[in-house]
């Protein structure tokens, strides 16, 4: 194989209206299962999966945030949250479940530009 | 009093078939009647037999096959609709060469003139968009 | 009197298609991913005294926005969606 | 069968990305062939299904407006345009292939309470 | 130049079965090779043989099987996401006590594995969104 | 330098979160409903001059956009879609 590509994820659509979510992980996953550089950032109603305290069990859905703690597990290298995302929900750091990277604009245009393969969700 | 349901959107894409099961539940719970349930667009997916989600996610199409057959609901999937997307009785497969067929148990494959009927003939048609 | 349901968050264009041409002593059911316009102030902002709106419970709960909701949205289980359905005279679904 | 009521089919998609547009006048159609009173209105980028000089050979597909036609021979009551969405798109009634009845939203707000049933597509 | 392409889209849901039938075409025309197709999400859609849509309308699952076979394309089903969705061939329908299967010809079911090495084994990864 | 694809219409969120990123040299492609935004003065409105911005010939046909094409944006047909794709370093699609 390869010199490892680095990947980025990028979630930009909430949980539970589709499968969008749980779906986008499952490649965050599997390009960390191939030894790729990974790394997965949540922007526009994608900040929407971070939120504490889902329970989804009343509408018979999995918890979209389940699968986090695999990210760490499967040594993803990087969670990123677009700033302009989270003030734009009148959201902030604390409102979500786990640690993660707040990001700028002009700092995402530079990530973004050094990714091999960037795939959207 | 008496209720019809429009449903647009497939399992996976859309959320409209939980809320629209729990809605369905809820209007049987609540003492009202069904006069029928109508899977149009997208939604005509809701009703096939060959999906196998995984043990720990709801298995929507044979959940409603369930509700359907326990509460004798009319539970209509638009033919037109249903044919470019794939979901077909034995009737169909044969007419069009196919050599299998997918529609689940409590389904049938019928005119976009039940929907219309639907609103006519009930107090509330509710729709569940994609 | 109308009873419209939104199940699209406050990114897409179905809650201010509702906005616009809802009437007065009509109600608006939030549902699905409708239910983030409940923790969020600007999208019902001039119109939230003159409007009664309602958060399905259950899509509340999941989305994790149960400590968020802004006051004055009354929620509802399934049971109160059909009592809603039922109470209006007619329900027209934004998506 | 009891007296008519009255539809009104309200159109907010584009047509080609999906088959909503096509589905929606299928009901609307369909509702004036169970002799209802039937009414059509386009808004948001439903608009986007009554410009001019459609061509979509070239993507597979079949003329979104080649069923118009049909609304005036099922005698479908009217066909409204909201003028808000029309403003919004940078279009006027000369863009449009057939002639509709622009409305602004208070009118609209009226004729939306007048409705018995009323489809969004 | 070696392209792969990823296609989440279901025909009628989404323009990408289009657009993304028109690209590989457009592809092998400039004299580029495809290393592979993936169908993902509602994408698995695409793959089904029971899609019977009206004669003035494109057959657009039988359009890729064409293609597949005319071109030796790899065209793989992400099973997960088509398992969910009641897109299955013969050995699933077995292995899960289906009476049917629907993978029309050419189609392969794998992991989704085969998109991560389509991504690294290719010079060009193209996605065609929902 | 990436491609970027865009395939909805300026009413959704996918135009703005691209441009939110969008770097210096990078190229935007519309295909799809993606094509309504050549007609529109507003998205692009700041980042023109910046911005090399291609639409999909077929789509802006199939939508009646074909007189409507606003001046700096060039069409492509689906061999030039591809020929975009070999010569940016990589795409990244928005939908």
């Amino acid at each position: 194989m390869m010199n490892p590509k680095s990947f980025l994820i990028i979630n930009r659509h909430s949980p539970y209206q589709t499968n969008s979510a749980k779906e986008a992980l499952d490649v965050a996953l599997m390009t960390a299962v191939f030894n790729q550089k990974t790394s997965v950032l949540f922007m526009d109603d994608g900040i929407y999966q971070l939120l504490k305290k889902q329970d989804p069990t009343d509408i018979t859905q999995k918890n979209s945030a389940a699968t986090f703690p695999m990210l760490e597990m499967y040594d993803v290298d990087a969670v990123y949250v677009e700033q302009a995302s989270l003030e734009a929900r009148n959201l902030n750091e604390q409102d979500l479940l786990m640690p993660v990277q707040v990001i700028d604009s002009e700092s995402l245009r530079e990530l973004i530009e050094n990714q091999t393969i960037i795939l959207n969700f | 009093m008496i209720f019809s349901l429009a449903i647009y959107g497939a399992p996976y894409a859309s959320q409209a078939p939980d809320t629209a099961y729990q809605f369905a539940n809820a209007v049987i719970a609540s003492g009202h009647k069904i006069h029928r349930i109508f899977f149009y667009m997208d939604g005509v997916q809701n009703a096939t037999k060959l999906a196998s989600p995984p043990q720990d996610e709801a298995d929507i199409p044979a959940r409603w096959s369930r509700f359907i057959l326990d509460h004798q609901i009319d539970a209509v999937v638009c033919i037109a609709a249903a044919l470019r997307r794939g979901v077909i009785n034995e009737e169909e497969a044969n007419r069009y060469d196919k050599p299998s067929s997918n529609l689940a148990e409590g389904f049938t494959l019928s005119g976009l003139g039940q929907l219309v009927e639907a609103g006519i003939e009930s107090d509330r048609l509710v729709t569940f968009g994609y | 009197m109308i009873l419209h349901t939104i199940n699209k968050s406050p990114q897409h264009s179905a809650i201010s298609a509702c906005l616009r041409i809802i009437g007065k002593g009509s109600a608006i059911l939030l549902i699905e991913d409708g239910v983030y316009a409940a923790i969020s102030p600007s999208p019902f902002h001039n119109q939230l005294c003159d409007l009664k709106i309602y958060a399905l419970e259950a899509d509340i709960k999941a989305r994790g926005l149960s400590d968020k909701v802004l006051p004055g949205i009354e929620t509802v289980d399934y049971q109160g969606f059909v009592a809603l359905t039922a109470q209006y005279d007619s329900v027209q679904s934004w998506f």
